[in-house]
């Protein structure tokens, strides 16, 4: 039953996107399939969604990401953790920054939707045809895309609060030494 | 003269005024305690109501931005007037003789759906949603509730007034003093249901679980009383605790009047005790081992049980008679 | 019978469950992850404590006079996960059973635990070091020697230049 | 009638959490839902980014302390895939008995809660003085009575003596016989019935529509757990009885709530049965490869599933997670339409709403 | 007499509790505490209010988000004077392991005064009682 579904993935996807796309099945030692595909169309990410809505699936998550690779080749990669009766299929997809924007999914796979407003704010990625784009989580405060201004492998325990604080814990114990 | 001051003294200090707002509190001081037993807990002090009064009197008082001043302010104050009235047609068989005019029991009834008005007023002027809310469903309850009273006080009324040779009796001291004669109405099986539907009763014009829809706090953050602080919630404490004795004391006068003896004080306490054992009954025992229902599910209820048993009481009195 | 009132009963009749607290004792297990206690002797300043912390709340750093270094564990702000403590070679940080956290405003900056570690010198060149905890070695090898107890009280680079 | 809206929220007495919804109602009943989240918003996929491995096992374990052991629990196997550590037997074991614990804890609060929500607050105390049972076993064994701490990378940091085993054995038993009695109470108790039973109606459909996990969607007949259909820890060792219930409505998820504790004690008893000797933890500082890994764990409220990408460096490149509230949200609009004011909170409780892990 | 009814009006302290977008950890805690049996605060007179107007005690959890600051200084507010505040958790303390995010604007005592700290994550039900019991002392100084 489980294999079947992963061929069934498999033969959908080169029905539909015919040689365009990457993929690979792994088992772990519990015998736990999970599949890892890679789209060379990002627009294709659509056919995908119909491919698993057909197979009774769901999208347990979608993952934006940036990573040096992909900011030197200046683009986005959007990672869509699909479910296939309890297999974990992850369809990876490239935006170029320039157009930095993707092609909601929730019309056809409704559990998509609060995860792709949520991409939608914390990544600047314009998500077209989403039934209620309107922020989820992020006060309007916060700048859209606050994800994209963060400095990956900076080292966060000197920020600025921790600072002030610590700054103040260390004149509070030395006057307490001084007294004793 | 003297009758003015006498009418002061029962309205300020006994059995209105002071005691009975002493009485109301202890007694409810008593239902935490028990409450907190059949919960597995210590609970706070019998004394605690008292405290709690004292505490909110010396709190700023906060009223909201919106809310309509007068009204607000005035609304506890209706529901404490209207108690303080209320206690004094409660008579307490050989204590106190109430008032001997012939339609206290029409006045009392109508006393007794002020501090409901009070606090949909009261819900009304605070100009929360949450007050909105509680007004509908105060007046909903209101409702359910008024009907088996009605029908209740109407049994007694009947079963008093034909045996004494009369059509009904709407005077309270008169029904005691019927039952001092007669023997209480506890022990007639025709008034069993009456009763029965009486104790229901109570719990929703107390407002406790599981009839406490219009103050329910997971739902409606405890509805009219939400915008109250400091002595406008102190002066709804008080109106409660009012209310417990006069709910109490009809239901005592209502039934089983007897009094002990001819110690003054030794019939007050055992009035206390009556109080005590039925409120431990109606109130304590229910609110600690139900959950609230829904307002449709409570109207319902209230249509069904109530009066259906209030209805064959009256249909039996009035087939004795 | 699905009634609560059989419950309710049998509540009254049992009595009361309360805990006497703060009115008498308390139930406090053995292995309660509570307030830090940091043992400096035993510490050799691995940091390892501090970089595992998430809530930032250790600090080692230098002190003034340059007479050895100061551990400041700020309780306003650990997490009492415990990381610190499973990381820590020498155990020279552990988690005690002391809950009793509640202090008030003025406190607030005050409340921390503190340790000194005093730099010594080299036995063989005089530099100013951390001085290894005996319990390192007791780590390090499975039965401390004369020769490994002589290699402790020398810097880094002359025990490198004495092993070779 | 006139429509009105009513706010509930975002600091309400009935929300745990703050959780803002605005409800459009017809007289006392319900017919549209609209809900602004956010309020718990705390930056938790930047601040994995800024911290390294190993902070960020207490960074996710603060995501909510009602499932915290889920989260570092299934953080750590998602490095644990690409480091390739093998976690020594006792330790899935261990992992086991902390994800059970924290299960039983979790759905006993819930099922409290349902009660204080219905105004039936004696059956919520007695629901919680249960649970101080469970409270007591956690504080014994792992030290605190929410987060556990059990999970670091390879393994956990606690131990079973003998002595704990047999505490633990006699804790677990001593659960049983109050829980079948309240087990009793919410199934048949007259008023907990009356409103409960009808309520919140979430088909079987929609219920797959809308992807939901868990309680939730076992309430609706959907069986997705896991534990089941993608073992990971110990979970193929053990036996799982999976509790679904075809009621599709609040009575039916509480339901299942209480039957999952049942089954958490008894997977607890087979693992504390099987428990193997030996480590129970890697006994080395891991390097963790460059790579991308996805782990999933069934938490108290669902599946849990992580994200993890590193870059060779001890801090993450990317970690991200999605929670099992997240994905009953939205659900809530079918269940909503239809019921009385008095059910919004009763209906919102049913899902076991965990704001802190949904918005991180 | 002033004296009298402060020894008396201390003995109602009324809780309120404010999440400010904690991870619930301490907010369960604060549930187990003011209200099962176990732990039973009624014995010090307490009870857990569900409107800010009622409140004596006013209890705060969570590192205060960006998006729930406004509501919580509002709620703040409206609470009747003399009141206390009690910070439970290292969260709203110092922000705890949620510090320097872009969506936390806290430690809280940078926009309400705090009387007490109650730091743990999270405290134990007794010591959350311990904070409560120095809450009241202060609580009655002001009264």
């Amino acid at each position: 039953m489980e294999r079947n579904i992963q061929e069934d993935f498999t033969e959908k996807l080169t029905q539909a996107v015919g040689e365009g796309f990457s993929l690979r099945w792994e088992t772990d030692s519990k015998g736990v399939v999970t599949g890892w595909c890679r789209l060379n169309d990002h627009s294709q990410i659509t056919n995908v969604a119909l491919i698993v809505s057909r197979l009774g699936g769901r999208v347990i998550t979608i993952t934006a990401y940036k990573t040096k690779d992909a900011q030197q080749k200046d683009i986005h990669e959007i990672a869509y953790h699909f479910d296939l009766d309890g297999c974990t299929c992850t369809v990876t997809i490239e935006i170029p920054r320039d157009i930095g924007k993707v092609n909601s999914i929730t019309p056809i796979l409704k559990s998509a939707d609060w995860t792709e407003r949520e991409l939608q704010e914390l990544y600047g990625i314009k998500v077209v045809g989403h039934p209620n784009p309107k922020r989820l989580f992020l006060d309007e405060t916060i700048d859209e895309g606050i994800m994209n201004k963060l400095i990956p492998l900076s080292v966060a325990m000197n920020g600025a609060t921790s600072k002030t604080l610590w700054e103040k814990v260390f004149a509070a114990t030395s006057k307490e030494a001084d007294n004793e | 003269m003297t009758d003015i001051v006498k009418l002061i003294f029962d309205l300020l200090i006994f059995p209105g005024g002071l005691f009975a707002v002493a009485f109301g509190l202890f007694l409810m001081g008593i239902d935490r305690k028990i409450a907190a037993r059949l919960q597995r807990r210590v609970g706070p002090p019998v004394y605690q109501p008292f405290i709690d009064l004292v505490k909110l009197t010396r709190k700023e008082i906060v009223v909201p931005e919106t809310a309509h001043l007068q009204a607000f302010r005035l609304a506890p104050l209706l529901g404490v007037a209207g108690m303080m009235a209320a206690v004094l047609l409660i008579p307490i068989a050989g204590v106190y003789q109430g008032f001997e005019h012939s339609g206290d029991l029409l006045v009392l009834l109508y006393l007794l759906s002020l501090p409901a008005i009070a606090l949909m007023i009261g819900g009304s002027a605070s100009s929360s949603p949450f007050g909105a809310i509680g007004f509908s469903r105060e007046m909903v309850m209101m409702m359910s509730y008024e009907l088996p009273l009605l029908l209740v006080l109407l049994t007694v009324a009947l079963k008093v007034g034909l045996a004494t040779g009369g059509i009904a009796t709407f005077s309270l001291s008169e029904i005691v003093q019927f039952q001092l004669e007669n023997g209480a109405l506890l022990f007639d099986y025709t008034m069993l249901p009456a009763l029965l539907a009486f104790l229901v009763f109570i719990p929703g014009n107390m407002g406790v679980v599981p009839f406490d829809i219009p103050e329910a706090e997971t739902e409606i953050v405890e509805g009219p009383i939400l915008e109250y602080s400091g002595t406008g919630l102190a002066l709804f404490k008080l109106m409660t605790s009012l209310k417990v004795v006069v709910v109490l004391g009809l239901a005592i006068a209502l039934f089983f009047p007897t009094p002990l003896g001819e110690n003054f004080l030794l019939n007050l306490l055992w009035f206390f005790l009556k109080c005590l054992v039925l409120m431990v009954i109606s109130i304590t025992v229910v609110r600690t081992s139900t959950g609230r229902v829904r307002m449709d599910q409570a109207f319902k209820f209230y249509l069904k049980y109530p009066t259906v048993l209030a209805l064959i009481s009256l249909v039996l009195t009035l087939l004795q008679g | 019978m699905s009634s609560f009132l059989k419950i309710a009963i049998r509540n009254l009749l049992k009595g009361p469950s309360t805990d006497p607290y703060p009115f008498g004792e308390t139930f406090v297990p053995k292995g309660l992850r509570g307030k830090v206690k940091y043992n400096a002797k035993a510490c050799v300043a691995c940091r390892m404590c501090e970089h595992v912390c998430a809530g930032g709340a250790i600090q080692i750093r230098e002190v003034a006079d340059k007479s050895g270094l100061e551990f400041i564990l700020w309780h306003n702000t650990c997490a009492f996960c415990g990381l610190c403590e499973h990381y820590c070679p020498t155990k020279a940080i552990r988690l005690t059973e002391d809950y009793h956290t509640a202090h008030r405003q003025e406190d607030k900056y005050r409340y921390v635990e503190k340790g000194f570690i005093k730099y010594v010198n080299c036995a063989r060149c005089a530099t100013p070091m951390v001085p290894i905890a005996l319990e390192l070695l007791n780590v390090a090898y499975d039965q401390v020697n004369e020769d490994i107890e002589k290699l402790r009280h020398l810097c880094p680079k002359c025990r490198q230049e004495r092993a070779l | 009638m006139s429509t009105y809206t009513i706010p509930v929220g975002p600091l309400h007495v009935a929300l745990e959490e703050p959780m803002y919804f605005r409800v459009q109602v017809e007289g006392e009943t319900v017919v549209g839902l609209d809900i602004t989240a956010g309020f718990v918003h705390r930056g938790m996929e930047s601040l994995a980014l800024q911290r390294n491995i190993y902070q960020n096992i207490t960074l996710t374990e603060r995501l909510c302390s009602l499932c915290s052991n889920n989260h570092p629990f299934t953080y750590c196997m998602a490095l644990e895939k690409i480091a390739g550590i093998k976690v020594p037997e006792r330790g899935e074991y261990l992992r086991v008995i902390a994800d059970e614990i924290k299960r039983i804890a979790s759905n006993l609060f819930n099922t409290g809660i349902l009660a204080h929500i219905i105004g039936f607050d004696s059956l919520f105390m007695h629901v919680m003085e249960i649970r101080e049972i469970v409270q007591d076993t956690k504080e014994t064994i792992y030290g605190n009575r929410m987060d556990l701490a059990a999970n670091t990378i390879g393994g956990v940091k606690y131990n079973l003596s003998n002595e704990k085993i047999k505490y633990m054995i006699k804790q677990m038993d001593s659960l049983k016989k109050p829980l079948e009695e309240i087990v009793d109470i919410y199934m048949n108790n007259k008023l907990v019935r009356a409103r409960t039973e009808g309520v919140g109606i979430l088909p079987k459909e929609e219920a797959i529509r809308y992807g939901v996990v868990g309680p939730v969607a076992r309430g609706s007949g959907v069986n997705n757990d896991v534990r089941v259909k993608s073992p990971y820890a110990a979970y193929d060792k053990i036996k799982v009885n999976v509790n679904v219930e075809t009621g599709c409505d609040v009575r039916a998820r509480a339901i299942v709530r209480l039957r999952d504790i049942q089954e958490a004690i008894n997977i607890i008893q087979q693992c504390l049965k099987k428990l193997p000797d030996g480590p129970t933890c890697i006994d080395y500082l891991p390097e963790i490869p460059a790579g991308e890994a996805v782990a999933k764990s069934e938490a108290p409220r669902g599946e849990l599933i992580y994200y993890l990408r590193t870059n060779g460096s001890d801090m993450p490149e990317r970690l991200k997670w999605r929670v099992p509230t997240y994905m009953n949200w939205e659900a809530l609009n079918v269940m909503m339409p239809g019921n009385k004011v008095s059910d919004i909170p009763l209906i919102i409780t049913s899902i076991d709403p965990c704001i802190s892990c949904t918005e991180r | 007499m002033k004296k009298l009814l402060q020894k008396i009006a201390k003995k109602s302290p009324w809780l309120y509790r404010i999440n400010a977008g904690s991870c619930n950890g301490c907010d369960v805690e604060l549930a187990t505490t003011a209200c099962i049996p176990r732990y039973d605060v009624e014995r010090l007179g307490c009870k857990y209010c569900g409107s800010p107007k009622h409140a004596d005690i006013v209890l705060i959890t969570g590192p205060l988000t960006a998006r729930v600051k406004e509501k919580v200084l509002r709620l703040y507010d409206e609470i009747p004077n003399p009141k206390v505040t009690v910070a439970i958790g290292v969260c709203p303390i110092s922000g705890g392991v949620f510090r320097d995010s872009y969506a936390i604007t806290g430690p809280i005592d940078k926009f309400i005064p705090v009387d007490v700290n109650v730091p743990g994550c999270p405290p134990r039900p007794q010591a959350i009682i311990d904070g409560i019991v120095e809450a009241i002392k202060i609580w009655e100084t002001r009264l």
